[in-house]
């Protein structure tokens, strides 16, 4: 394996100082390899969320990196998540994607581990093992800490790495715009049963990137523009609060997580929306207005694409929903699509969103179609020899980022690009990718967690 | 050779001849066609196992006893 | 100009099998497997020869021989009554969580017919099968290959009594066959 | 990061006196790399059978490692095994599976060999080479040792490597109980035509440890003991003869060797079990007596299962078969199965043991197609960077008592993987071996 001399990813293959990156850290496969040890062992990751476990015993199988892990409820309620791998030979302990069950057994051997994890079932452990195995040293492996962050479940297997909220940073209350209620209230949101999954032939970091704030390929999404699917008629979304607004690209830098967002400007309403039904509508409406009379200024804030590093999309406003880019080798993907919902919506609201989410979003997607397309063929075209010798151009708007910005009377935290104007700019994307490279040579977290 | 029981298929309150002369009713069925959840109801090798409650694999399953009346 | 009675015998017929074997491939594909079983005559003969690559002039010795050699399977009613009955235990691993399957049926021909084309109790088919096979996550096999059966009239029922499976494949590019052709 | 396997990482992965084997043997790249150098170029490697190529020009495309080789008898009735690739430019020489033929020949230039090997035809040879190409130095690559041992065909790349039967030891005695006839005479056994070939996305070392004597896993295979398919009806295989046994485990940790036998009581008798069919049962029970006879007190060591390091397993009683695990990358396997018969054996109990073979074994096999369910999800799920820092467990029976019985190797009774240990501990020494 190579040497990991410091500073080989940054200023090295990802110079963001020139605002150039290697084709190399998508394609190359000791690249690969190492980033499955350095960013996936060692960041915080999405598993799922509370509402797909909510009894006791049920279990849904989710994935961090290559590894595939159980998110379960014990018997006295708590949450784990365990690797998918019986202490014993390995085999995969469960091999559906969820359920409900007292025990996972393995069907090789029959080891058997309850819902925490414990080792409980050895056969012939008397006649066999004359009980000298320590079974409880050979419980499930379970991550070394796991939270639940309103509603949603994060677990890393690096017992140094800093609490969930802290790797979040002031990125929490961009966050919060994918986790509140549509009325701005902690009250809970729902996942719409059944997890869409599917594989794209590309590198996980190229739909990463783009759901940074890839905001210069909207021209990829002319087709899905011209016939309209949007909740209100038209359009992809419903773009009228976006028109009054301002477009802002916000980062931080220390943390790798960055997303855009749409200020409306001091004193203006938000506008009407979902005017295809008026039963939509009026729940859009009431809870809008809900929201924006409990957070004040920071209600003209709205959602916008945006990642939490390294491979969790979110996808705040419309059509709502979380992504994971689950690396399946260098050259291919599995993306994961969860889609939300206030839980205590009425059924008409939950089946209108629920069918603009599908006809938007996921491989039959009007929308998404044409994203994959692009990922598909930008990481086949990356492959060959003369390629890997030509750096991809990020220099998009360098040097025009803010940091303490304010737009009538309301602090953005972050650094701010503002592309109401600029119309596009890649700050987002290097940001990203400057965080990948310090996550790719930085031996622990006493490197990477420097705000300490 | 007994006929090879199904665990998938029992219930609770079958009773069933284990290993080592026991005797258990089955509590509950994980349904993982492995394991069994049950407790003791005679275990003249070892008294003190009477009345608790322990997970029985399939292959220490004899036979079963009874079938559970509902 | 009429079209002569024995080609309307043949296309009915040939419609008659076709209908029958579709209908064979929607019980597997549902997993209707107690009712297929019940498709299969009780001296079925179902028989699937593992194939060699061999020179020319030595094509004889491609197939490994009926009766005499391994094979893929050699079975009769019961060893497929056992099968379908493994799958049923739920404990059946390798079946485990269930495969989905979708198997397609093309190239129906009626080879022979006995007595008639008009009243037949016996008639020889052959016809292609392609069939797709995926399970867990990622786990997909694609088979292909030939068929010839002959299907047997029983009180009116078609039954199969020989099935003839001819897997395009040397090494078999899947780790198991726990499914039906 | 991944450990490398360079000289002192092997220790470190095996630890075979605590019981625990790191994942990185499975599923590490480099280490596969090395496995096929360390291993595979220097092991005894099972080809095939004599009884697979009676006649001369007789041939029998087989593996050795990822290497393709020609197992065939030449005009003098010697056999020989060959690379499988022509000496000018590589092209395989022979594409088929098997057949008889007077010569292999290339199907790229021409260059053409007999079945001794020797390179016979080259075009142009008096045009274009002038005569001056020596023939005698470009003939098929030969292994430079071969054993035809009890008709298993065996052979190694290593001239340095022991003689087969040095390298077998004492291992010697419980493979015999594969391949010595069912009424305890010598050899014998033939190949059924057809030799089944299917592939398995795992480590080739799951299936050759779990044949080491895996006797922990039978709960896999509860589907099968339910529904019944042993030659007397019931079961898996027949255990009456089993019942009234000691179950054995034997070790070979030097070689990686490992064997699982059962030996009967001293008043045990002849346990009836092709209930089902007559005539086979009458030729059982009478080869069985034959057997007693003629072996005396030896007559009550009954083989089970075992691995002769590296990859070739085999079932010695009930279905009676050897098997190749051919590595295919650290991530597939290619298995290959014969299956064996005495070849005197009558007709009728011949076809009955073909149709119990094909329903025990092989991918349409209802016992082994829920092994190769474990192999593929115990090496899928062992692949991650987390996966890899979690060794298995290899705990089972350390420490127990060693059975007084007068058999050779390191032994133990019942469940036990001490075998699985040995299997490795001669692993990890052929790993680090100079030679």
């Amino acid at each position: 394996m190579a040497t990991k001399t410091k500073g080989r990813f940054v200023n090295g293959l990802v110079d963001m100082k020139a605002g150039k990156i290697s084709r190399e850290i998508f394609v190359n496969e000791e690249i690969y390899a190492e980033e499955q040890e350095q960013v996936f062992t060692r960041a915080w990751l999405f598993i799922g969320h509370e509402s797909q476990v909510p009894k006791p015993g049920d279990y849904f199988v989710s994935g961090m990196g290559e590894e595939s892990v159980i998110l379960c409820r014990d018997r006295e309620g708590a949450l784990h998540v365990f690797l998918n791998s019986c202490r014993h030979r390995g085999m995969k302990v469960c091999r559906y994607d969820e359920g409900n069950t007292p025990v996972f057994t393995c069907p090789y051997h029959g080891w058997s581990y309850a819902t925490d994890g414990k080792l409980v079932g050895v056969p012939f452990f008397k006649d066999a093992y004359h009980e000298k195995l320590d079974k409880s040293k050979w419980g499930l492996v379970e991550v070394a800490q796991m939270e639940v962050y309103k509603g949603s479940i994060w677990a890393t297997w690096d017992p140094a790495a800093p609490p969930f909220t802290e790797y979040l940073g002031d990125f929490k209350m961009f966050f919060d715009l994918s986790l509140e209620a549509w009325n701005g209230t902690d009250e809970p949101l729902e996942v719409i049963g059944g997890v869409q999954k599917w594989l794209i032939p590309c590198n996980w970091k190229f739909p990463a990137e783009n759901f940074s704030g890839d905001s210069y390929h909207n021209i990829s999404h002319r087709s899905v523009d011209m016939v309209g699917i949007g909740p209100s008629g038209t359009g992809r979304r419903d773009t009228q609060e976006r028109a009054d607004s301002r477009r802002l690209q916000v980062s931080f830098p220390d943390r790798g997580h960055q997303t855009g967002i749409y200020v409306l400007p001091g004193g203006s309403p938000t506008a009407a929306s979902y005017q295809q039904s008026p039963e939509v509508a009026d729940y859009f409406r009431e809870a809008e207005e809900k929201r924006r009379a409990i957070k004040g200024e920071w209600g003209r804030v709205t959602g916008s694409p945006g990642e939490i590093f390294p491979n969790t999309a979110l996808h705040p406003r419309q059509p709502r929903s979380i992504a994971v880019w689950h690396p399946r080798g260098a050259h291919q993907t599995e993306v994961w699509r969860w889609y939300l919902v206030d839980a205590g919506a009425p059924y008409a609201v939950k089946d209108f969103l629920r069918q603009y989410y599908i006809r938007y979003s996921g491989p039959g997607g009007l929308t998404e179609q044409d994203d994959m397309e692009n990922w598909n063929y930008a990481h086949s075209a990356s492959r060959g020899t003369i390629a890997r010798r030509h750096p991809y151009s990020y220099e998009q708007g360098m040097g025009s980022e803010q940091t303490n910005f304010e737009l009538d009377g309301l602090k953005i935290p972050g650094t701010v690009m503002d592309l109401t104007e600029a119309k596009s700019s890649e700050q987002n994307l290097r940001n990203f990718y400057k965080r990948w490279a310090e996550f790719m040579d930085a031996p622990s977290w006493d490197e990477l967690a420097d705000w300490r | 050779m007994a006929e090879v029981v199904n665990v998938r298929l029992l219930k609770a309150g079958d009773k069933l001849q284990v290993s080592h002369g026991a005797t258990v009713v089955v509590v509950s069925n994980p349904l993982d066609g492995v394991w069994i959840f049950a407790r003791y109801l005679a275990s003249p090798k070892d008294p003190s196992l009477e009345g608790t409650e322990d997970m029985i694999f399939a292959q220490d399953i004899i036979e079963v006893l009874e079938i559970s009346g509902d | 100009m009429a079209v002569s009675k024995s080609r309307i015998d043949h296309l009915l017929l040939k419609y008659e099998i076709e209908q029958f074997l579709y209908q064979e491939a929607e019980l597997l594909d549902e997993r209707q497997f107690e009712e297929w079983l019940d498709l299969l005559a009780e001296d079925i003969r179902y028989w699937m020869p593992m194939r060699r690559n061999v020179k020319f002039g030595e094509l004889d010795r491609e197939f490994t021989r009926e009766g005499q050699d391994i094979s893929w399977f050699d079975e009769g009613k019961d060893t497929l009554v056992r099968r379908v009955n493994q799958i049923l235990t739920g404990v059946h691993w390798a079946e485990e969580p269930l495969s989905r399957i979708c198997h397609s049926v093309s190239n129906v021909q009626i080879l022979k017919a006995t007595p008639s084309m008009s009243q037949p109790t016996e008639v020889t088919v052959k016809c292609r099968f392609l069939i797709y096979r995926n399970r867990v996550q990622t786990e997909t096999d694609f088979l292909v290959g030939k068929r010839e059966e002959v299907l047997r009239s029983v009180n009116g029922q078609w039954k199969i009594a020989q099935r003839k499976i001819i897997l395009d494949q040397n090494v078999l590019l899947a780790k198991n066959l726990t499914f039906f052709f | 990061m991944t450990t490398t396997a360079s000289s002192g990482g092997v220790k470190l992965l095996v630890d075979a006196k605590a019981g625990r084997i790191s994942r990185e043997l499975f599923v590490n790249e480099d280490i596969y790399q090395q496995e096929q150098e360390q291993i595979f170029a220097r092991s005894w490697l099972l080809v095939g059978h004599e009884s697979q190529v009676p006649k001369p020009g007789d041939y029998f495309v087989s593996c050795m490692g990822e290497e393709s080789v020609i197992l065939c008898r030449d005009r003098e009735s010697q056999l020989h095994v060959f690379l499988n690739s022509c000496m000018h430019r590589g092209m395989k020489v022979c594409r088929y599976d098997e057949g008889n033929t007077p010569v292999f020949t290339c199907p790229y230039h021409g260059w053409s060999y007999a079945t001794d090997g020797k390179l016979v035809g080259v075009p142009f040879y008096k045009d274009a080479y002038h005569e001056k190409l020596d023939k005698s130095q470009w003939g098929l690559v030969e292994v430079p040792q071969m054993c035809n041992y009890k008709g298993s065909v065996w052979a190694t790349w290593d001239k340095s490597a022991p003689s087969f039967l040095d390298y077998l030891g004492d291992m010697r005695l419980y493979l015999d109980l594969l391949l010595d006839g069912r009424d305890g005479s010598e050899g014998g056994s033939e190949v059924i035509g057809g030799v089944q070939k299917w592939t398995m996305p795992c480590n080739w070392k799951f299936p050759a440890e779990n044949f080491a004597g895996d006797g922990y896993h039978n709960i896999s295979h509860r589907s099968v003991d339910m529904v019944g398919i042993g030659p007397s009806g019931t079961s898996r295989r027949d255990l009456g003869e089993f019942a009234a046994a000691r179950r054995v485990n034997a070790s070979f940790p030097d070689m990686g060797h490992a064997a699982v036998c059962d030996l009967q009581d001293e008043n045990a008798t002849y346990v009836p079990t092709y209930q089902n069919e007559p005539a086979v049962e009458e030729y059982f029970k009478q080869v069985s007596e034959e057997r007693k006879r003629r072996l005396g007190d030896k007559a009550r060591l009954l083989g089970l299962v075992g691995t002769v390091f590296p990859n070739m397993s085999y079932l010695a009683r009930q279905p009676r078969s050897i098997s190749v695990w051919h590595p295919r990358g650290p991530h597939t396997t290619e298995a290959w199965r014969w299956f064996l018969v005495d070849r005197d054996v009558p007709e009728e109990v011949k076809e009955m043991l073909r149709h119990y073979y094909i329903r025990y074994s092989g991918p349409a096999g209802m016992t082994e197609q829920d092994d190769m369910e474990n192999w593929n999800y115990a090496h899928a799920a062992s692949r991650g960077p987390i996966a890899r820092r979690h060794p298995y467990n290899y705990e089972l029976g350390i420490g127990a008592g060693r059975p007084d019985v007068p058999l050779p190797g390191m032994l133990t009774e019942r469940i036990n993987e001490e075998n699985a240990r040995g299997f490795y501990s001669g692993w990890s020494r052929a790993m680090e071996a100079k030679n």
